[in-house]
């Protein structure tokens, strides 16, 4: 939905400078639900285990169970009111774990890790929670088709203002 | 100096006429501090904001007019403050656009400029449980400041934005590196590349050098600290959109257990900021004092109950009502010292009334989460002046 | 803390992939500052106020928008800024009344209250001579606040004003011990006892806890630190009213050497601060920018002339255009590198339009003063991009 | 020029108290031109050149003649153009210098001068400026009675917006 130009300006200011494809490449870390942005590499459950309990733990407690930076790992839908949202009940996306970890975590050495960290971490997580088996290898073909169990529980915004209270 | 001046005075005090009846530090009888730099704040004055691990709130109860002092803006920020040097920051713009560019702070301000004034509310803005609660306490994360910036659709404009982008991932440079999905009809409509607030550059908390402004949209998605804008044309479903900012609904027609996704508009809200918690009231004529805004446009009507409900009175309204903003309001009232109850209700521009929590509650079911909570808020009057927050209660 | 963060940070770049790209000390890859009770301003931000022994002026070059922030507002006052105690500062009002009354800060807040945004402006500001001067130097003694307080016109009621009162003295409770005459009519128009500014109390160079605003006027006949009115059927000739702020005028039925007196009106004004000396342009699409107000209503247009005055373009005004209240203009203009001259020029609602300095010495005569001079001031643009004050020269 | 009440107001807001007559004389502090508000005492240009020395003459120079603090005391219409505006040919009231410097001097000192002080430097000023001869007696009945030079110079603003500059 771009706009029809009706403004009397220039078509262009002339300011700033054109990016380059490195620097886009340094600072372009999103991954998209489609599995765009995610990096060569790949990881498993197994070596993820063994860098969680070094670099997450403390926060997270052992497996992720829950400690003072919050609980990483429960089962179960929504439905079960009570329980914690967490990735295994509340992320409708994989990428998102990846996504997530490597722009903000570990909390106290943000950007610390490495990609295949990163793969090693997400295959553990998502395997702690019951959506990938121990043996499943993570990479970029293998996580955009991890199917989340909170896939379907969202719906878009419907508050509109008017007389409606939603 | 000061000895000198003190001495004088003590003199002063002997031979003068008046002297002996002002007190001994009468400010007229020694001169002041004189021009300087900077101005200062008054060591009398207390106002400040309450900080938890992760947010800290301004102090409505403290404030006067519509405007928030900028170092009383409210803070929401998921890894601290950072501390950035504008000559190296830089705003990359890229993905579905003609012409991937990157801007500096210099090049920002040299574009066509924007200013308003608007309200900035983060969406988790709610607290209720108890009755020692005050403004602060219960809506403390909404502030207002005059917003300087370029137009985000000027920006577009200038790189070139591909018809088929639909969104826009706003990604900050803080420690969190916080990144949103925005539809891109916002960029097109009000976006602000902000990078000045209330006449001066933006304070760091609030996203210094240069932060993404949406009028009247929850304020996680006004991402700060701006250092990356990615056209696309689909959202990327960031940990915030997904795990975080996101409520549980009443979904009639597929079954409960749904959650809304991308909640940007603040619902119409107003709170009564005087009188409340914690500032006792005397009996006479009280002029009941608050704010009301809406993330849909303007402010249409205030009303003010003073028995719990029963009864509604037009309050006045402080010109000037602008667009998505804090909006002053004022209603006179002579309590004669009975136990009562007061509270405000907003009506904006679009016909939307602030709801009851029950009503909220009937509207989104009983497990309606934390985010967008904007119920009409009252304040119980006690007998002897206390005035109390009325909690309200459904989990 | 620090410590650990940057050894870790050490370690991330040697096993990190994107790490070694980044600079050390980048925001992204450290904790920042984590909430607080009062917000910053960055380092690296350096706007300041210029002082001199008597005033203060604000950087209106340095600044955007329409709103000064408070502790950049300018400061004028005859012998320093007091330091005041709000719970022992009183205001009292007598003389042709009914009911002589004291009021606290506390009475005074517990009034009806207004709030409005308004430009507040020295009425010697006014300088030139040299080219190198900013907008700060040349009128840097106007700023704009947000004032909160209770209209004097319900004071007046409180106390009951007698029909026969005509003047009232307004008095500092300062080391000058300020003293003024103010008409009635403003008293009862719109005359403010404000406390507050920009959402929090008064500044202490501003008059805090209490000062006495009248909009539009000129700047001296707001008196700060206020301890005093009293009502009276005459002005008391104060030596501000009369050997200072009083400016020779011609008059051509009673011969020359006369002088005007309680010329309290703000002539409507404008000024553009950007390009402005001291900072260059480089050629290209400019976006000049500047402040327009008016002691006598809202401001109605501005034009914009980029060659020396021979041609004018109507300028682009900020909403909302306000009552006696700086508002900003744009135009947006290429400069192709050519010398030349820009300049910008008000109309107020009244009709007025702002003079040029040879108009106003042709009014007001060759020995004018340095009062209410609020002539066109135009900007040299050199070739090489340096901005200088075009000086103007009449004595 | 009071006000029609149309306000739907009470009365009064009952707030405040009423102010007694000893704090109001506290305060009332201000000189009209009608001589209001002066207070008992006199003074005289010999005495008050004794307490000029003492206390003024380092900012305003020997006999007011000029300093770091301005010029007090020069003569002659201000239709001299170049004369500093001063005392002499350009306050259009006497009681003006009395009610300035009691409120406002000594700049260091503000507030420290007792009344007869305050007579007797009027006196010497206004001696000083030629306006009052050195035998003078300066008080509450003969103060507003002194005819300054600069009593007609003024004139009431005529600036009323609109095209006209002024
Ligand atoms: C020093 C404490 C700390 C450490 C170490 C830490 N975290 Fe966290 N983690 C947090 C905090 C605090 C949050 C919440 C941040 C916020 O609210 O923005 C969080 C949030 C998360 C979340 C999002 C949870 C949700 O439901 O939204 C994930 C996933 C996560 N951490 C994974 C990890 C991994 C993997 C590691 C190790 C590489 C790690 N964390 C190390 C403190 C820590
Ligand atoms: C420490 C310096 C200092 C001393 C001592 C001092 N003055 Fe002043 N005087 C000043 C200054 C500075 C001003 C201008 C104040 C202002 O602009 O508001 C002034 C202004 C005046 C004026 C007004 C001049 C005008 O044209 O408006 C008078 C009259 C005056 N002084 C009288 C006195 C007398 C009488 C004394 C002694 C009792 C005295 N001064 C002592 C510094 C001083
Ligand atoms: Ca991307
Ligand atoms: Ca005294
Ligand atoms: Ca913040
Ligand atoms: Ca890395
Ligand atoms: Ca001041
Ligand atoms: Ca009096
Ligand atoms: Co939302
Ligand atoms: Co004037």
């Amino acid at each position: 939905i771009g706009r029809v130009d009706t403004l009397p300006w220039p078509a262009s200011f002339g300011l700033g400078r054109p990016a380059t494809q490195a620097e886009i490449a340094l600072l372009d870390i999103d991954i998209r639900p489609d599995g765009k942005g995610l990096p060569a590499g790949s990881g498993t459950a197994t070596a993820g285990k063994a860098i969680f309990t070094l670099k997450c733990a403390a926060c997270h407690g052992t497996d992720g169970g829950g400690g003072p930076g919050g609980t990483l790992v429960t089962s179960g839908a929504a439905s079960g009111k009570r329980a914690e949202k967490t990735i295994g009940n509340y992320w409708p996306y994989a990428t998102t774990v990846f996504d997530y970890i490597r722009r903000a975590m570990p909390f106290n050495q943000p950007g610390s890790l490495t990609n295949e960290e990163v793969y090693n971490l997400t295959a553990f997580l998502l395997n702690a929670s019951h959506i990938i088996n121990d043996k499943a290898v993570i990479n970029a073909q293998t996580l955009p088709k991890v199917v989340m169990p909170a896939k379907n529980l969202f719906l878009p915004d419907d508050r509109r203002g008017g007389p409606e209270i939603r | 100096a000061v000895a000198v001046v003190q001495t004088s005075f003590a003199k002063a005090v002997q031979i003068g006429i008046s002297g002996t009846s002002f007190p001994a530090d009468d400010p007229t009888k020694r001169p002041g501090v004189p021009p300087g730099e900077r101005g200062t704040r008054s060591l009398f004055e207390k106002a400040a904001k309450k900080p938890s691990d992760i947010s800290s709130r301004t102090p409505l109860q403290d404030l006067y007019g519509m405007l928030t002092p900028s170092d009383l803006h409210f803070e929401r920020h998921h890894n601290g403050v950072p501390a950035i040097d504008p000559a190296k920051h830089e705003l990359l713009i890229h993905g579905m656009v003609e012409k991937p560019m990157v801007f500096n702070l210099a090049d920002l301000k040299r574009f066509p400029s924007v200013s308003r004034i608007a309200f900035l509310e983060c969406s988790g803005n709610f607290r209720t449980g108890k009755e020692t609660l005050s403004p602060q306490d219960i809506c403390g994360l909404t502030s207002q400041s005059e917003w300087t910036g370029v137009k985000l659709s000027t920006l577009f404009r200038e790189v070139g934005v591909r018809p088929v982008a639909t969104w826009f991932l706003a990604e900050g440079g803080d420690a969190a590196v916080m990144t949103r999905s925005i539809p891109i009809r916002k960029g097109w409509d009000d976006a602000i590349i902000a990078y000045a607030q209330n006449g001066e550059a933006l304070r760091p908390e609030q996203g210094y050098p240069v932060r993404l402004f949406l009028p009247g949209w929850e304020g996680n998605t006004n991402v700060k600290w701006l250092r990356r804008l990615e056209l696309s044309d689909q959202p990327y479903m960031t940990r915030e959109e997904t795990s975080k900012y996101t409520e549980p609904i009443k979904d009639t027609e597929r079954g409960p257990g749904k959650f809304r996704q991308f909640s940007f508009d603040i619902d119409a809200r107003s709170i009564i900021t005087f009188p409340a918690y914690p500032n006792p009231v005397q009996p006479g004529w009280i002029e009941i004092r608050g704010l009301a805004w809406s993330g849909r446009g303007k402010v249409s009507r205030v009303d003010v109950s003073t028995d719990a409900g029963k009864s509604w009175h037009s309050a006045t309204l402080q010109d000037p009502i602008l667009d998505k903003a804090h909006t002053a309001f004022r209603y006179l009232w002579q309590w004669k010292g009975d136990e009562t109850e007061i509270m405000s209700r907003v009506t904006d521009e679009t016909g939307y009334i602030q709801p009851t929590i029950g009503q909220l509650l009937e509207a989104r079911g009983p497990d309606m989460g934390g985010y967008h909570l904007n119920p009409i808020t009252a304040w119980q009057i006690k007998r002897d002046g206390r005035v109390l927050h009325r909690p309200e209660t459904w989990k």
